[in-house]
């Protein structure tokens, strides 16, 4: 147990003899040591998780502190890991994923130039991650989630000769910035508040002996605190109004987006208030705000998801809505039940990538599904696969998918929030038929593909095709162990709420016509009667359009902010009106006020006797401010 | 008489200067090709000024009838300026040589200078603080348009002369007016007669004009004006001392001023620095933002980050001024080495200064591309930098003190920040390159520099307690 | 009688700052200035500051302004009358140069005024102004003297690096 | 005895005459001199205020201040030249090449 604290290093160690020496070094070599790091953090990962499990519950809690980081006064921050049931799953979750995703980008991205500069990317990701996972304070936690952000960046802009994708890593990066200024004002907040950023010393004030009282219908710090902290999640886990950066960031690599954007970056979110649930049990105000964005945004997404023609974008929005039902039952005080699902949303969402993946390598990287069609009997593997996962994503019974959305609506309507719940049930419904209705449209029905591609479709090579088997075994079957892990899982989360009330029954069945309900539908607009899509998308034309372009959020953001921004440095700091202008102001009858505003337009004039002129601006400003105050 | 004529209290000064004399005096005697073994001599000077400082660390006296005051403060800063020198000798030799200039005064007015400014972080009164002042400034006036025969640079030292004289005369007359109301230039009877006065409107004016003077020197909005042009036009090399040394000096001297001689005013220089902070920041931060010229790009950065390093200043707490001392260090070294790429990349006659000469170099020089990345992230202030850690220190202190709202647009204003700084990765990495990318060779003192810069902006983020303890410890003479 | 020696001075400086700011050619400007610089000089004396009074003479205007004539003649009279002295800007120029005037004067008249004079500083018992200033610049001041002439070394050093004609 | 008012306000006057030549002159060197007026405008506040205190120290900062203003002077009319040869021109307007 106590060599944990090598987790997240093997991979950095990865990352740096890669980043260094990986340019002279043979492929095989870059990725043998690149998946051997994972491999060694996995049987360590799992090694803790075994003797975690071997200890009496009040007992898995162990700390190894590295060095103190920080010391200053008040200021104290150590670098220090954490082991408890809750960063034990998730060690697990993401060495697991990633080194089946490891070995998937072996034969992905083997042709490609700069092989040895992905593999360094994805091992210092991977290492950034545990981080984040492992940190015992927020400032650790911090440095992990900026980390997790930067290679996300550098890798979504992997191919950056294709303008599309450095653009959409500035998008990741910059909106993902705004998220970030809200988690850091709430690390400062949280530090003045409990003069410390250690997890348990939070912990330990927000308890029944601590000075805070739980701040029901009033919004006080604490408050402040949690929803400063939300903001920061929902940049990182791509939720509402913060989710534009997702889609566009498949312009990655698949197995890129299947690790980072599906699998373990995009759930930081989830873990944080997991993590921090003592604080967010706290405030009910913004636990409720957590659950409102986090069924918004699952409702929100999947409408969008369906009309939508891109594999992997169609992909993007069911993660921004999955995570959103990962949100809603952290809301609604269900942790376990968020983790659970954070954990089956792993192993199927990155199936379901690997297997996009799969087929855009065979059709030589198409991604548009009208283009499609018919490919199940050229790729069975690939098939059986994918059919796998979107079972378990459409929540068909006793798959992983089924009984993780089952937990988290049990939990809605057993705390109280119907509406919660049954917008849930209509997302389910609306999960089942877009999953469904892309792969019909990917496998069944007629060839639609473009001549020159007919040919050379073939299966991926073994190294590819192993993880998709372990995965979908994980898709179908990752879900019987919900009882222990909630259990498990107890010391982190607290006492289960009172178990199933009496409607649990019903609530299976619901879930379960849910999914049938969309699958249906699914197969006859698009098996049976091809027709009635043509026909459903000309009736609905407006609504179809809407859905299209995506609500037209991203114009509105460039409306909003991005082009004001541009006009205010461009035409205020900026040359601004062009000399003639200003010369032509002043040179004439103007007025003492055109004569201050062309000042103020002339800033850097690059006139020195106009930058004496501000000097004066300001020191008469002082002396007026002290004038009228002193 | 004054009884405490120690000189051993400024013999790093008595170094620096007597090295800066020796170089002129050799001068004549060195062949023009062999001028470089004067910048080596001025490496060794500082160097042996360095230990002279540090055979002094621990030790607290003042001398010279209470002019100057050696203690870990004026240690600390010592430090930082020799370092800030060497580095800038380090990247200028090659540099003079390459652009024609290769004369022995630049080394000797670096090492004048750096005599000035450790001066201006050592002296408790006002005169002494302003003669060190005007050494650095005239020095650098020198510097700016060191390549005399280059428009630009002529342009920059004019600008930077006729505005710095402007302000140094603001400075003066505000100097006048403490000296009236209180009698003396020194800080502690200045804050004596503070306290026994209160604030009255002499001192007012004097603490006004006193906030311009520096913040001339360490380019606040509104008065940071000049900082663009002078920085675009005066040669690298200096623009890198610029931007660093003096401006860690003003720092250096306007801690000490306000807390040593104006304590009883905190309430209203803090509130006044609160809101050139805000301007500061902003108005560097946005005028960054449609930057093409990288010099101009970094002015701007640097006026924003002296906007940063406001905030510690006006937490007006021990973290805050620690904070303030780390981020001088943090800053000093990833922009010494964010502008020692600068110069190196230039070439000859400083022709590739514009973004556009950085589209797709990064895969074909990797050391030089991956330095500048790592100083570029470090300013953005992602984590596992010095930069990083700095704005942390700064901006808790700021809470702690509760200048939230300060804070939130210090925040705020680092994530604008990150457009611009990743913009010009995103042009080296991400973008084609020209026709032909010009092959560069990198000198071996400027890659000297380079690396060590890198290595201080990694180890002061991954291990910030060594630095944060020694700027915590040094804060303790100045409160 | 001191009272009209100062209204005089005072007045003609004023009016020769006036006239530097205001003339065309920058050879008036000058002489303007040294006419200002001659007045303040007599102010000096009447304060009683006889050295400083000498050194402004011999100093200030012996050999800084005279510096600025020849510089003035050197970079050629003739062009640099022809173009327009003032900015375009002047109304504001006027304008903040006038509310700065203004603050200043309502400060100083805000001001304590008068003070409690302070006993005066142990100076040795030294004979007239010139050698107490000089003492005190020996003992007080020694190390700002030193400096200061550090600083006068850099200013040789670095105008000569600048304006010597081209030897590179 | 002249009040130290007197001295105080006539240092004002000359302080913003100087400041209202730096921000309105076009020619570098009468900016400077601009500057020389602001100088002494400091210098006679500094006398002033040193008689009203009957102290010498005053004198000798004002001592001081020469040296600095000679020090500025010898430099700024250097670089003044090292402009014009280059530019052949001494208008600070047309020495505005770098800008935004």
């Amino acid at each position: 147990m106590d060599s944990f604290w090598l987790i997240p290093i093997l991979p950095l160690v990865g990352f740096l003899a890669n980043g260094l020496v990986g340019k002279r070094l043979p492929k095989q070599a870059v990725a043998w040591i690149a998946c051997l790091v994972v491999a060694a953090s996995l049987l360590l990962s799992a090694r803790a998780f075994y003797a975690l499990m071997q200890v009496p519950p009040e007992e898995r809690h162990v700390i190894h502190p590295l060095f103190t980081w920080v010391e200053s006064g008040d200021f104290v921050a150590r670098f220090e890991f954490l082991l408890d049931p809750l960063s034990a799953v998730m060690m697990l979750l993401v060495t697991g994923v990633g080194l089946l995703i490891h070995v998937y980008s072996v034969g992905y991205m083997w042709a490609g130039e700069g092989f040895y500069r992905y593999f360094a990317y994805l091992n210092l990701f991977m290492s950034s991650m545990l981080l984040l996972v492992a940190a015992n304070n927020l400032l650790l936690m911090f440095v992990g989630w900026e980390g997790v952000g930067l290679c996300s960046y550098l890798l979504i802009g992997y191919w950056y000769f294709k303008k599309s994708a450095s653009d959409a890593g500035k998008k990741a990066f910059v909106v993902n910035r705004v998220g970030d200024f809200g988690f850091l004002l709430g690390i400062l907040l949280a530090f003045l508040t409990f003069q410390t950023l250690d997890f348990q010393a939070i912990f330990q004030q927000l308890g029944p002996e601590g000075e805070f009282a739980a701040e029901s219908g009033k919004w006080g710090t604490l408050s402040w605190i949690a929803f400063l902290l939300f903001i920061g999640a929902t940049g990182k886990s791509a939720q509402v109004p913060l989710y534009v950066w997702l889609p566009d960031a498949m312009e990655g690599p698949t197995p890129v987006s299947a690790l980072i954007h599906a699998a373990t970056m995009v759930t930081a979110g989830v873990y944080m208030v997991v993590r921090l649930n003592p604080l967010y049990s706290l405030t009910p105000g913004v636990s409720g705000l957590v659950a409102t964005v986090g069924i918004f945004t699952a409702f929100y997404a999947a409408t969008i998801a369906l009309v939508q023609r891109d594999i992997k974008r169609i992909l993007a929005y069911s993660t921004i809505s999955q995570i959103g039902y990962m949100f809603a039952a952290a809301g609604v005080g269900g942790y376990a039940a968020s983790i659970f699902h954070l954990s089956t949303h792993a192993y199927f969402k990155a199936l379901l990538f690997l297997g996009a993946g799969s087929v855009m390598r065979a059709l030589q990287n198409e991604t548009d599904i009208l283009r499609m069609g018919g490919l199940r009997k050229y790729l069975p593997v690939t098939y059986w696969t994918f059919l796998a996962a979107t079972v378990a994503i459409s929540g068909v019974p006793l798959t992983s998918g089924f009984f993780s959305k089952d937990e988290i609506l049990v939990r809605s309507f057993s705390s109280g929030h119907t509406v919660i719940g049954i917008v849930g049930l209509a997302t389910a419904v609306l999960t089942a038929f877009y999953m469904f209705r892309l792969f019909f449209l990917t496998f069944h029905g007629e060839q639609r593909l473009a001549p020159e591609l007919r040919r050379g479709i073939h299966e991926p090579p073994p190294s590819m095709a192993v993880p998709l088997v372990l995965l979908a075994l994980l898709s179908l079957f990752g879900g019987y162990g919900y009882g222990y892990l909630e259990g498990f899982l107890e010391p982190v989360t607290g006492e289960p709420l009172p178990a199933r009330g009496e409607h649990s029954e019903a609530l299976v069945l619901l879930t379960a016509v849910a999914s049938g309900l969309g699958i249906l539908a699914a197969y006859l607009f698009y098996v049976r009667n091809p027709t009635w899509a043509a026909a459903a998308q000309q009736a609905l034309g407006g609504a179809h359009r809407l859905l299209w372009r995506k609500y037209y959020v991203d114009e509105l953001y460039d409306r909003l902010f991005v082009h004001p921004l541009k006009r205010v440095s461009d035409h205020f700091l900026w040359r601004g009106v062009d000399e003639r202008v200003v010369d032509g102001a002043v040179n004439g009858t103007a007025g003492l006020v055109r004569d201050l505003s062309g000042f103020l337009r002339q800033m850097q004039t690059g006139y020195a006797r106009a930058y004496a002129t501000w000097i004066l601006l300001g020191t008469v400003g002082i002396l007026v401010y002290y004038w009228m105050g002193g | 008489m004054p009884t405490d004529l120690h000189y051993l209290a400024i013999l790093p000064e008595i170094i620096t200067a007597a090295t800066g004399i020796a170089i002129m005096l050799l001068d004549p005697f060195t062949a023009p090709q062999h001028k470089g073994r004067l910048g080596w001599l001025g490496v060794a000077g500082l160097l042996a000024a360095g230990v002279a400082g540090a055979a002094q660390s621990g030790r607290t006296m003042t001398a010279f009838g209470g002019m100057v005051q050696l203690d870990s403060y004026s240690v600390f800063f010592r430090w930082l300026f020799f370092g800030v020198s060497i580095g800038t000798i380090l990247i200028s030799l090659q540099y003079l040589k390459r652009e024609g200039v290769h004369h022995s005064e630049f080394y000797a007015l670096v090492l004048f200078a750096t005599t000035g400014m450790s001066f201006m972080a050592a002296s408790v009164d006002l005169i002494l603080m302003f003669i060190g002042l005007e050494t650095v400034a005239i020095s650098t006036y020198v510097l700016a348009g060191f390549k005399r025969s280059d428009p630009r640079s002529n342009e920059s030292a004019v600008k930077y002369f006729i505005l710095g004289a402007f302000s140094t005369a603001v400075l003066l007359y505000g100097i006048a007016f403490l000296y009236g109301q209180t009698g003396s230039t020194r800080f502690d009877r200045v804050a004596e007669a503070l306290s026994a006065q209160g604030p009255s409107a002499f001192f007012l004016v004097g603490l006004a004009l006193l906030l311009v003077g520096f913040g001339f020197k360490v380019a606040m909005a509104p008065f940071h004006v000049w900082t663009p042009d002078v920085y675009e036009g005066a040669p690298s090399p200096v623009t890198a001392f610029l931007a660093v040394g003096p401006k860690a000096a003003g720092f250096a001297a306007l801690v000490r001023v306000l807390y040593s001689a104006l304590p009883d005013m905190e309430n209203h220089w803090g509130d006044v620095l609160g809101l050139v902070a805000v301007l500061t920041m902003t108005v560097g931060n946005v005028a960054a933002i449609t930057q093409s010229n990288i010099k101009r790009l970094l002015a701007y950065s640097s006026v924003a980050h002296a906007g940063y390093l406001l905030v510690g200043l006006v937490a007006r707490n021990e973290l805050g001024i620690s904070a303030v001392l780390y981020y001088a260090v943090v800053y000093a070294l990833m922009n010494l080495g964010a502008f020692t790429v600068v110069v190196i990349w230039s070439g000859a006659g400083e022709t590739r200064v514009h973004l556009s000469d950085y589209a797709g170099i990064g895969f074909r020089y990797p050391f030089l591309t991956g330095c500048l990345s790592l100083f570029l992230l470090s300013l953005i202030g992602i984590p596992a930098t010095g930069g990083f850690m700095g704005k942390v220190f700064l901006f808790a202190a700021a809470v702690q003190s509760h200048h939230v709202g300060l804070v939130v647009i210090a925040v705020l204003n680092s994530a604008v920040s990150a457009y611009y700084y990743l913009r010009i990765i995103v042009i080296m990495y991400m973008q084609e390159p020209a026709a032909q990318v010009p092959s560069v060779e990198i000198p071996v003192p400027a890659a000297v520099a380079l690396v060590l810069a890198a290595l201080g902006t990694l180890l002061t983020g991954l291990y910030p307690s060594a630095l944060l303890d020694l700027a915590s410890r040094s804060v303790l003479a100045v409160r | 009688m001191e009272q009209l020696i100062f209204y005089s001075l005072a007045g003609a400086t004023v009016l020769f700052g006036m006239l530097v700011v205001i003339a065309r050619n920058p050879v008036h400007s000058a002489i303007f200035l040294i006419g200002a610089l001659m007045c303040i000089a007599g102010l000096y004396l009447q304060m009683g500051a006889e050295f400083v009074g000498g050194v402004q003479i011999l100093v200030y205007v012996g050999g800084v302004m005279v510096l600025f004539l020849f510089v003035i003649m050197l970079v050629n009279v003739r062009t640099a009358e022809r173009v327009r002295q003032l900015s375009p800007e002047w109304k504001t120029a006027l304008l903040l140069a006038g509310a700065l005037s203004v603050e200043l004067v309502y400060l100083v008249l805000k001001g304590p005024g008068v003070f409690a004079t302070a006993a005066p500083e142990a100076i040795p018992a030294l004979q007239g102004n010139t050698q107490n200033v000089g003492a005190a610049l020996y003992t007080k001041y020694l190390l700002p003297f030193e400096i200061a002439s550090v600083l006068l070394l850099v200013a040789m050093i670095g105008a000569v690096a600048l304006a010597r004609s081209r030897m590179d | 005895m002249v009040p130290l008012n007197y001295y105080l306000i006539l240092g004002a006057l000359l302080f913003s005459v100087g400041a209202l030549g730096v921000i309105l002159k076009r020619n570098l060197i009468t900016m400077f001199m601009s500057v020389e007026l602001m100088l002494n405008s400091a210098n006679l506040t500094f006398l002033a205020f040193a008689r009203e205190w009957n102290q010498v120290s005053g004198q000798v900062l004002v001592f001081f201040v020469m040296v600095v203003a000679a020090a500025e002077a010898a430099v700024g009319l250097a670089i003044v030249i090292a402009t014009y040869k280059n530019r052949k021109t001494v208008n600070a307007d047309e020495t505005a090449s770098l800008r935004d």
